[in-house]
């Protein structure tokens, strides 16, 4: 199941939220990318760009599956997520009075996932036995990392091909956000999902990413395959704006 | 002191009266618990159900069997009436407060007026074998017609919960008034549920107003009344809990016939507005709110 | 200056009418009419310009007209004071309504307001001393000073009780309060830390409001000169006092005013003309269709004429 | 430096989540100080403790000696204590003018001539003086953000908190803001800045504090703080 993810030259503004200024970026089958960079620089307002949840003013986000081409500036975002593409967004954005199964089940709304159902759901109960344990609790009574791996959950019941991550680690604390980080890195392995991920926590980026991008005021200064970004001085600029 | 078995009786009468209250509350449950609309017009669309019920009466169609048939057209017009709504509101984001109200506020008096207007304002009533007789049980009578209104207002309640927590439509129903932007991440078009949502609430308004009619005779202006009453019981019930609202409709119906029962009927109007003002000012996320 | 000038000499013109051999009538439909001004600029004040849906106004019409009636009845009080009376009690109900706010915003402020409407009807029905639910007569005095009939002099009451509920709107609008509330309306919480005492402001639009819906209330009874629950607790009233504001514009004081004269005016030839249903479903197409294509009502479209005209 | 503003012990909880836990604070008179943190780290909520939209749990927030705890947010703001919003919160139905003149009208106490006087020197001073009459929903992004301050120094403020105020905002926009929020430094008053724009932050501030999961853990001058492990790790992730 071979599937590229190219974004090239995506100018766009989104309310107050960082506007892009020509970005670029691809992704290959199985790849792992991590978008970087602190928070309000333009992450955000790249995912939503993919999922079509926000126009960009210029530039093209193409997708191909199989073979197959779709520009993804020109589809909805339920035509986009019927595709295979799905995301876990920033704040999680869980259904808050439905119950942990309820919310699970949502995330197989699409016509493909429905079909896969049932194992979809025995597979996150076994990949995360809390969900199985607290099945109908209600989302809102759960804890952040709790309502995390939920969120992780649900996209993962849409048996995505395309898997986006928008910050995983807000408000968790740092312990939270290395078994979360950990837990992406199991799955991801297990069945090769190709997976873009925003994330702040730039070390946590580190141990999953095979490939990073470090974007600062809604523009790509800097990307290279991990081994480079980690022992690179200049991150830390960009980071920390000394 | 009032002797007991008064008071069991009026119980008796107050869990008929409360699951008919809770029936004709569902749709409120859906599109204002649920979808946060505005509905004022609930109650007026309730009436006008039971206005055509009568109609398809004097054809000799068994009220119920009208009901039924009704459905499909009110779920239509229930759609059409959300389509109005969004465009003119929901899409424009503006803030859709005192015009939402007053556009389903003048809604429910244009229903009220012309129904005044085509049948005049006297009082109507359907023939059916079930109204009329009662069942005796010792020495309590309890009157067919109520019991039928138990019956249908069960079975809607266990369909509408079925619904809601089966299919994937109704689970999504249930979530797109508490974050819209996250349903569509699952793929599904906020708009569409909304409007699904909004054609069931009206479609259960044509078995509800069936029921109306069977319970007792109606007259255009009886929609002011149920305002108070659907709202106390969805505002009673927690916004949202279809269960909730048949537990809430027995409370208020339990209560309005011991009020009825001790004070007169002269007092009984008032308990349903009276409950719902407490409700507000004490718990507004009603008794099983989440 | 302009405002003052232009009522009182339209207040003196009224006078003037009431000696002249006008058609009784006319003084008949007229109290109607400034009813409704006075009704619609009152709604205003909370409706237009805090946002806060007052359904409850026959609530406020009762409670102005039962004061008046207990006041007759016990002390025999004349129009004056029974008129001052309606609108205390009403101002205190609207004090009440308006602790409300306090907790409940939008359609749970109007549901609300609806329960109020309801609790004191039933309490009226059951009320003996006022003629619970059948009513009571009241046989009104001859005229009184220089009026020639009873009506008369309620009609020129009612245009006086209309230029003080005008002139109290016009007061809020232009005041510090009229600012605070539209803050508070646009948005409470940026009001409350621009240093506006968002409760307190909200509390007087209500009494206000209310006070000035018991004054409208108060000459029903001696109008009438019957009272009685059903026809007083209609919810009719309440979707005249919304239904004028909103067609008229309610950005402005001048908007309920127009829309109270436009709308009143229409209701009492169609009444008489065809049945007064109609008149209701009148108000209830013209109520969506201008919340439909002219939010900013009669003042909006005029505002935009001259912007587009010039 | 004599102190502004006093914070002891302070403690927030929402249901069981602790969004503040016991947060010590001295801000003097005139300074300017910067508060930064990841998301979620309690920065939002510390200052809705200030401005009175939210009440503390547990702990005291005093004034120039003066205990404001029990005070409701528009006794806060006539007191000195002034904020912007980060998300812009504008009077929509009203021009540009007219939102300066609630805060002149309701902390100053009238709102004649010489008031609209005083509104226009701060939109003058803000370059939003030439939209002084036009409706407020049709400014662009940087002119609500400028609007919002202007709203906030309408008041007299003696502490003004902005918050996120250059959030998604150009360059230059960001530069426009930070000289706007040096230049009212300038007339003694005391900002809290709070943003993600650390160039910003460490350019403005005389003092950072960094505040991650509801604690303060650590505070010092910006090259200090760039140097700190702490800041680091809640910044980059451990």
């Amino acid at each position: 199941m071979a599937i590229k993810l190219v974004i090239t030259d995506i100018h766009a503004s989104y309310g107050s939220v960082r506007a892009l200024m020509g970005v670029s970026l691809n992704l290959q089958s199985g790849q792992t990318v991590a978008l970087l960079g602190t928070n309000g620089n333009g992450k955000s307002t790249l995912m939503k760009c993919v999922m079509g949840m926000v126009k960009p003013s210029s530039g093209s986000i193409l997708l191909e599956i199989d073979g197959e081409h779709f520009d993804l500036t020109k589809l909805s975002t339920q035509e986009i997520v019927n595709l295979g593409v799905a995301l876990v967004p920033e704040g999680r954005r869980l259904f808050p009075k439905l119950t942990v199964q309820e919310n699970l089940l949502l995330g197989a709304f699409r016509p493909a996932a429905r079909a896969e159902i049932a194992t979809n759901l025995e597979f996150c109960y076994e990949a995360f036995p809390l969900l199985k344990e607290r099945q109908h609790q209600l989302a809102c009574s759960m804890s952040g990392g709790q309502q995390q791996m939920l969120a992780i959950a649900r996209a993962l019941m849409s048996s995505p091909k395309l898997l986006l991550i928008d910050e995983p680690s807000v408000g968790l604390s740092p312990l939270l956000v290395s078994t979360t980080i950990t837990k992406i890195k199991e799955l991801k392995e297990k069945y090769n999902l190709t997976v873009l991920m925003a994330e702040q926590s730039f070390h946590q980026a580190m141990r999953i990413a095979d490939y990073g991008y470090i974007i600062v005021h809604g523009e790509i200064v800097f990307h290279s395959n991990v081994d480079e970004l980690q022992n690179n001085q200049m991150i830390k600029s960009f980071y920390l704006g000394a | 002191m009032i002797s007991l078995d008064l008071l069991f009786e009026a119980v008796i009468f107050g869990v008929l009266l409360g699951s008919f209250y809770a029936a004709v509350s569902l749709g409120l449950s859906v599109a204002f618990g649920l979808l946060d609309v505005p509905y004022v017009a609930h109650p007026a669309l309730l009436v006008l159900g039971a206005y055509c019920i009568y109609l398809l009466g004097t054809l000799g169609l068994d009220p119920i069997v009208s009901g039924i048939l009704l459905m499909p057209v009110f779920f239509i017009l229930g759609i059409l009436i959300y389509r109005i709504y969004y465009e003119t509101f929901e899409k424009r984001g503006s803030d859709t407060d005192v015009r939402g109200l007053a556009f389903f506020f003048g809604l429910a008096f244009i229903i009220e007026v012309c129904l005044i207007l085509v049948f005049g304002v006297d009082q109507r009533t359907v023939r059916a074998s079930y109204i009329g007789s009662s069942l005796e049980i010792g020495e309590y009578r309890l009157p067919y017609r109520m019991l039928v209104a138990f019956a249908i207002a069960i079975t809607l309640t266990v369909a509408l919960t079925q619904y809601f927590s089966k299919t994937f439509t109704g689970r999504a129903i249930k979530a797109v008034g508490q974050d819209q932007e996250a349903l569509r991440l699952m793929g599904a078009d906020p708009v569409k549920i909304k409007q699904l949502a909004f054609g069931i609430a009206t479609a259960i308004n044509a078995l509800a107003g069936a029921m109306l009619v069977i319970v007792g005779p109606v007259d255009p202006s009886m929609d002011r009344i149920y305002i108070g009453r659907t709202f106390c019981v969805v505002v009673l019930a927690g916004l949202g809990s279809m269960s909730g609202t048949l537990v809430a409709g027995l409370v208020l119906g339990i209560t309005e016939s011991v009020v009825l029962m001790t004070l007169g009927a002269s007092w009984a109007p008032a308990v349903s507005f009276g409950l719902l003002l407490v409700m507000l000012g004490v718990r507004p996320q009603g008794l099983f709110g989440r | 200056m302009k405002f003052w000038i232009s009522s009182l000499s339209l207040l003196a013109f009224f006078f003037v009418l009431t000696l002249l051999g006008v058609n009784e009538y006319f003084f008949f439909a007229g109290f109607v009419v400034l009813q409704f001004i006075v009704l619609a600029t009152a709604w205003n004040i909370l409706g237009g310009y805090a946002g806060y849906v007052n359904f409850g106004v026959p609530a406020f019409l009762a409670v102005g007209a039962y004061s008046a009636v207990v006041l007759f009845k016990a002390i025999s009080a004349p129009i004056v004071v029974q008129i001052l009376g309606g609108g205390v009690m009403a101002g205190l109900l609207g004090l009440g309504v308006g602790l409300l706010t306090l907790k409940l915003r939008g359609i749970f402020f109007s549901i609300a307001t609806v329960a109020v409407v309801f609790i004191l009807e039933t309490c009226v029905n059951n009320w003996r001393y006022v003629g619970g639910a059948t009513g009571l007569q009241l046989t009104r005095p001859e005229g009184l000073w220089l009026f020639s009939t009873y009506t008369r002099f309620l009609f020129f009451m009612m245009s006086l009780l209309a230029l003080i509920a005008v002139a109290t709107a016009r007061y809020v609008q232009t005041s510090y309060l009229g600012r605070g509330l539209r803050a508070v309306r646009d948005s409470e919480e940026a009001a409350e830390c621009s240093g506006v005492p968002t409760l307190k402001l909200k509390l007087i639009a209500c009494t206000v409001s209310g006070a000035l819906m018991g004054v409208a209330g108060a000459p029903m009874p001696m109008y009438l000169s019957f009272v009685e629950p059903t026809s007083i607790f209609n919810l009719s009233y309440a979707i005249s006092a919304l239904g004028m504001p909103i067609i008229g514009g309610t950005s402005h004081w001048v908007g309920p005013l127009i829309g109270a004269i436009v709308l009143a005016t229409v209701q009492q030839v169609v009444t008489v003309t065809i049945s007064s249903e109609l008149n209701v479903l009148v108000l209830g197409v013209l109520l969506i269709v201008f919340v439909i294509a002219a939010p900013d009502g009669i003042i909006g479209l005029f505002k935009k004429w001259k912007r587009f005209s010039k | 430096m004599e102190t502004l503003l006093k914070i002891t012990e302070l403690t927030k909880n929402f249901g069981g989540f602790t969004a503040l836990s016991g947060v010590n604070l001295e801000v003097g008179a005139g300074e300017r100080l910067g508060l930064i943190g990841p998301n979620g780290s309690g920065k939002t909520t510390l200052i809705n403790c200030i401005s009175g939209a939210f009440n503390q749990s547990q702990g005291s927030i005093e004034l120039k000696g003066r205990e404001i705890t029990g005070l409701k947010a528009y006794q806060r703001t006539r007191l000195g204590i002034s904020r912007s919003f980060q998300i812009p919160r504008p009077f929509s139905s009203m021009t540009v003018l007219e939102n300066l003149l609630v805060p002149i009208a309701f902390v100053g106490g009238s709102d004649g001539p010489k008031e609209v006087e005083e509104a226009m020197a701060i939109l003058q001073q803000m370059g939003l003086h030439l939209k002084a009459h036009l409706q407020s929903n049709k400014l662009s992004q940087v002119e609500l953000r400028k609007m919002e301050l202007a709203r906030a120094m309408a008041a007299k403020p003696k502490l003004l908190i902005s918050d996120e105020a250059m959030a998604g905002l150009a360059g230059a926009e960001v530069d426009e803001i930070l000289q706007i929020l040096f230049d009212l430094n300038a007339t003694g008053i005391t900002v809290i800045m709070i943003e993600h724009i650390m160039q910003a932050v460490m350019k403005f501030s005389q003092r950072v504090v960094c505040l991650d999961t509801g604690k303060i853990i650590c505070q010092g001058t910006p090259s200090e703080i760039v140097k700190d492990p702490h800041v680091q790790r809640a910044y980059l992730g451990d």
